[in-house]
């Protein structure tokens, strides 16, 4: 999963290979060197780690007053920004997992999402918060939640959750540069993914998906890391026959529901794939918004493929059952195009399995943290 | 000293003409009235500069005035309407003047404590010498935000000044049901907060105090904290007067009415002879001209129009 | 709205017309009685007002040590009441507005939802968190919030919104029953609602929908008081000769979708209404379910009614738009079915717009609280 | 007190053979040593009854297992078996054996403090005479739910030992940059509760410490609270030394280690003639060969069923 699938389309001249972590460290680079108003804080944000290395070297360059540590509050702090952001700043927060956005909601909710509304558009909170979703390795049940859902039903909050290197960069330059608050989500293993990106500042509108493959019999709408297992599925459905169209979501909130309605259009099909849990998620809002707009469209019952109604349990034994993979996806896609599952298609997904162990996203990727 | 005077009396004014009106049921928003407690908006507000920035909570109204803020847009905001000071989005919760330094107040308990320390540190990483001032009650004391807010700014020094105004309830509990019999200036000095303790209904006291704090604060010794001890005459929401509840004893509500920050100032400047009965009546019809014009404009100014309800969700 | 358009279906014989506060009441006094270990806590539950009058006379009934105040803590509270579930107790926690629920997310998601489960069903979270819903009066963005899908979507938490009074109080007497962490939403306009109520203890099964009108060409199916929205829209819709069959949900989590499948399987059409924001809320869930197992039964896109993505603004003159109505709900299902808005219809419609003003449920109801 | 010796030479041996083996890659969690602290777990739990209770947060292996908390089902749990403590689904962050009273510990920082308060609550209103206690880190003392949980408790004069094991880091972060320059116990004892500060280091000085806590809070005088000072000697997550990052300073850090808990309690028996070359060996064996049981035991237990996997989301 480490190798960007995608390698072939990326569109720019000017080009260098980089890995997420780099791409990201690239963007806050850029954005704390164009703008003096940004700012960067969060736990771990200067340490020797820097944020999975994504927050390196940046305290020395920018200095410690703009580039910062924080007491662990994560409450006060996201309302402290609030405030930095309503006066002038551009704060850029970061949570090691989103979970510990949990203890933020108060503030991101009642303030950051409604300033702006509630005082009639007379005060802006330009504010962006990373949050990292922290899957493998046995997280468990507190340190492995993919919250999307929660975010993106609270008006006034964007949400994003980009994959490739280029889209992380270019998203993330977006994101401080927006005037509103913008939820950052990273699923951590996207950082090590390596990708072809653009050099200098440059930014990626957010709320627009990526055609990621062009496919005619089946729509496959991937959030976040889904997105490459979606990839990985389309080439297994490929050899049963199945030309999949693979679109990267990378907005949450808005949503790009019409690029999903022209493929939906061509493929009568679709099938949904999130990295948070099942009900009242990401995945059942595209499938309603879908089945609203273009039901005339629809030559079978819309599917999806989610992390199932349950916290994560921690024992390595169950990974592969709890997390779904391209072969899960398959499988789904090939139901939904009303493909009896025979001999063939249990062989192609056979082969879709993960041949690393299903707690991490390759061999280089070590514990504990 | 004549004109702090004058504000407490307009903030008093104020509230009781919008109790009276509230009946009409034209104002159809919760309102929390600061009548009896005008001296702590007053008197710390009056320590500010013109510059520095204000936050408050619910009970905002006199905070509000103090620092400048527009009466006749917050009427309007009470009436719902499109030019009330926010656009008929807020409410009596949730008002604002950016242009008076007063920088918003929200309805839920403890929001806008952290958002204050943001904006003092702002200020300091700017460079801008400006001074924040928070106001909140005793039961905000007991959000967890309020700890976290302080240890920042205490670390970070902040130009900040914390004020609580501790009128002893929350609602109808009091700080017995909700707090252990320990002072709560001494939890912020133990933060590491300059801390002062005084009678919240003394509008000398409280000015003495807060001009020693913010100039403590901005000469950058960090946060300070006044704690300010003061009664709430009416009811906790609402514009009547509820002592039929029975909830707070006789003795305490007729010893702070005894109390009444404004006519222990009035006495004080009759004392000093820059008061008189003519005087004061002056003042008094010059406050009800401004209110009756402010409340004549606010409610003929018109309703918001539907199709900007959707406006100023997003920018641009 | 306040007089029960059900009367007429409540089953019990021993019953008394009761609104719904007096029954909320009544479950709080019985549930309190069979079971010492039960508690009872929250800002103003012993106060003057008494929740509106649902906790009033408890604490001179059961004493200062089961029915209590609190300090102003909501995330604290959360996890001691937490703490006295996994000792063996029955906190039943009560927040006057679901808004200040947010502050007790990490208690609620992090613990609450996940105890149970992440120590092996070693412990147990007997928790009961009544929250209310502030419509009107200009409660504004921050008291007026709707939040239920944000808690539906997390594994562990169970979701219940009665509407009808014999259901507040016997699914309040199955929520604190029941051994894990309910959460309790009161809308409250269903507060003063009537209807009859059986006497004495009863248990409501949660999970379960209930059928309030028959009815073969839609399906209304409606979350907590757009229940009673949707009976008035279906009588409106009667008069233009469409039967809508009206389905209170009841529970958010667990949902009822066989029961609206059975439904849909009839009328072939489903308009979902539900109370808080449209996108990523309860009605995308509902119709993402309905539409992947009932797709062959669907003869037209699903649509729903719900609150705009947007907070809710306080002045009253927006009330009447922010908040849809019967009307919008009827004016949804004509579309649904086909049916064109002629005149007769918009007569119809118009006749569905409330009498009362827009931010009260009915005159009796008054400000500032 | 030769026992007390033996416990926290276990803890340590235990953590030492947890990291030895952490690199094969079977205990797939992160994973948390109190490496250093030992003196703080033991010296605090000892003052126990057997029938008390004990919460704790990330760094719960020393808690877990003074408190009497099973040694083959902690390792287990960390192996991912079924037969782990928490049945597998927990890892080292989420610990719990209600036999022995050590009833939780949970990975997000913060996230047991009220609910220890809870029990304590429970334990009151139930007149069961037992006390809760409740570990916790100096970087957790930041979390506003520390002093609303310290506010009820203090309110309700729970039974109730607040233990702050201040290491003076959270992950890499110092205290300075995360707290102003007061003492943590100063705001503890502001909040209402009676404090002690004292070297963590020292077992004897934390029993004692400890003993004088657990008897005033079962006496009625409401929540204690220890400031222990100590030292995590490996990486904050993990089984490595990570000296080489250079975020603590080489002094401070040889001034620590000298100040082994272990070695300080060794020597002083040693000097009371109650431990000699020959003892501490008997004792070394003995725990190795437990270590070395458990280790094989949970390696050897099965792995969860697939099936399993979605049972004990709710009851029944
Ligand atoms: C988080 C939160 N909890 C509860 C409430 C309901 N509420 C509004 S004002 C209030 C009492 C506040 O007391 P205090 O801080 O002393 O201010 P006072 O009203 O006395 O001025 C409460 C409980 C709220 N708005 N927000
Ligand atoms: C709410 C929350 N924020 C951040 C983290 C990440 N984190 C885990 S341990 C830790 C440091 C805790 O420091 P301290 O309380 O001093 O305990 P110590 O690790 O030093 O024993 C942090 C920041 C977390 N688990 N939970
Ligand atoms: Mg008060
Ligand atoms: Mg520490």
């Amino acid at each position: 999963m480490a190798s960007n699938p995608l390698a072939d389309i990326s569109p720019s001249p000017a080009v260098h290979e980089k890995t997420g972590i780099e791409a990201i460290n690239d963007a806050l680079v850029l954005c704390l060197q164009r703008d003096p108003t940004t700012l960067l804080i969060g736990e771990g944000v200067p340490d020797p780690k820097g944020i999975f290395g994504t927050t390196s070297g940046l305290r020395q360059r920018f200095g410690p007053q703009r580039v910062l540590d924080m007491p662990l509050a994560e409450n006060a702090l996201t309302g402290i920004c609030i405030g930095a952001a309503i006066s002038g700043l551009r704060p850029i927060m970061v949570h090691q997992r989103i979970d510990f956005a949990l203890l933020a909601m108060d503030q991101l909710i009642n303030n950051a999402a409604k300033w702006r509304y509630m005082f009639g558009g007379q005060a802006r909170v330009p504010l962006v918060v990373r949050c990292i979703v922290g899957r493998g390795w046995g997280q468990g049940p507190q340190h492995a939640q993919s919250l999307q859902s929660l975010f993106a039903h609270i008006p006034g909050l964007k949400v994003v959750m980009p994959v490739f290197p280029d889209d992380a960069k270019g998203m993330l330059c977006a994101a401080v540069a927006d005037d509103d608050p913008v939820i950052f989500i990273e699923h951590r293993w996207i950082h090590p993914l390596r990708g072809k990106v653009p050099t200098g500042y440059f930014e990626t509108p957010l709320g627009k998906a990526r055609r990621c493959r062009e496919g005619s019999d089946i729509t496959i709408a991937a959030f976040s890391y889904m997105t490459l297992e979606a990839l990985s599925a389309a080439r297994g459905l490929a050899r049963l026959g199945i030309e999949a169209e693979v679109i990267d979501m990378r907005s949450v909130s808005p949503l790009d529901v019409p690029a999903v309605l022209r493929s939906v259009a061509k493929t009568g099909r679709l099938l949904v794939a999130d990295t948070g849990h099942q009900s009242f998620g990401v995945a059942a809002e595209l499938i309603a918004r879908v089945t609203r707009q273009g039901f005339d469209h629809l030559r079978a019952a819309p599917a999806s493929v989610t992390l199932p109604d349950l916290p994560c349990p921690t024992s390595h034994a169950w990974a592969g059952h709890y997390y779904p993979t391209a072969a899960t996806i398959a499988e789904q896609a090939l139901q939904v195009c009303g493909v009896r599952i025979g001999e063939a298609q249990r062989q192609e997904l056979d082969k879709l399995q993960p041949d690393t162990p299903t707690d991490i996203p390759n061999p280089d990727f070590r514990g504990p943290f | 000293m004549d004109e702090l005077f004058r504000q407490m009396l307009r903030i008093r004014r104020v509230e009781e003409a919008l109790a009276e009106r509230y009946a009409e049921q034209e104002m159809r928003c919760p309102m929390h009235l600061c009548i009896g407690q005008e001296a702590a908006a007053v008197g710390v507000v009056s320590a500010l500069a013109e510059d520095d920035r204000v936050f408050s909570g619910h009970r905002a109204h006199g905070h509000y005035l103090a620092k400048g803020g527009d009466l006749t847009a917050m009427i309007a905001e009470l009436y719902g309407r499109a030019s009330g000071c926010s656009k008929g989005r807020g409410g009596s919760m949730h008002l604002i003047d950016t242009d008076a330094g007063f920088m918003g107040s929200t309805a839920i308990v403890g929001g806008t404590v952290p958002v204050a320390v943001g904006a003092a540190w702002a200020s300091q990483l700017r460079g801008e010498g400006r001074v924040v001032c928070l106001f909140f009650g005793d039961g905000c004391f007991e959000q967890g935000v309020m700890h976290e807010s302080m240890n920042f700014a205490a670390l970070h020094r902040l130009p900040i000044l914390f004020v609580c105004e501790n009128n002893h309830y929350a609602v109808y509990t009091p700080l017995e049901e909700r707090q252990p019999g320990r002072p709560i200036h001494a939890i912020a000095s133990a933060h590491g907060l300059h801390v002062q303790e005084l009678d919240g209904n003394r509008l000398h006291t409280v000015r003495t105090a807060a001009d020693e704090a913010v100039h403590r604060t901005r000469a950058g010794d960090g946060p300070q904290f006044l704690e300010l001890h003061t009664w709430r005459w009416r009811e906790h929401c609402g514009p009547d007067i509820d002592d039929h509840l029975g909830y707070r004893a006789p003795e305490a509500q007729a010893d702070w009415l005894a109390r009444c920050p404004i006519e222990q100032e009035a006495a004080r400047l009759r004392a000093l002879g820059l008061l008189d009965d003519i005087g004061r009546q002056h003042i008094e019809n010059a406050i009800q001209h401004e209110i009756d014009c402010a409340f004549d404009s606010a409610q003929r100014a018109p309703l918001p129009r539907v199709e900007d309800m959707y406006r100023h969700l997003h920018g641009q």
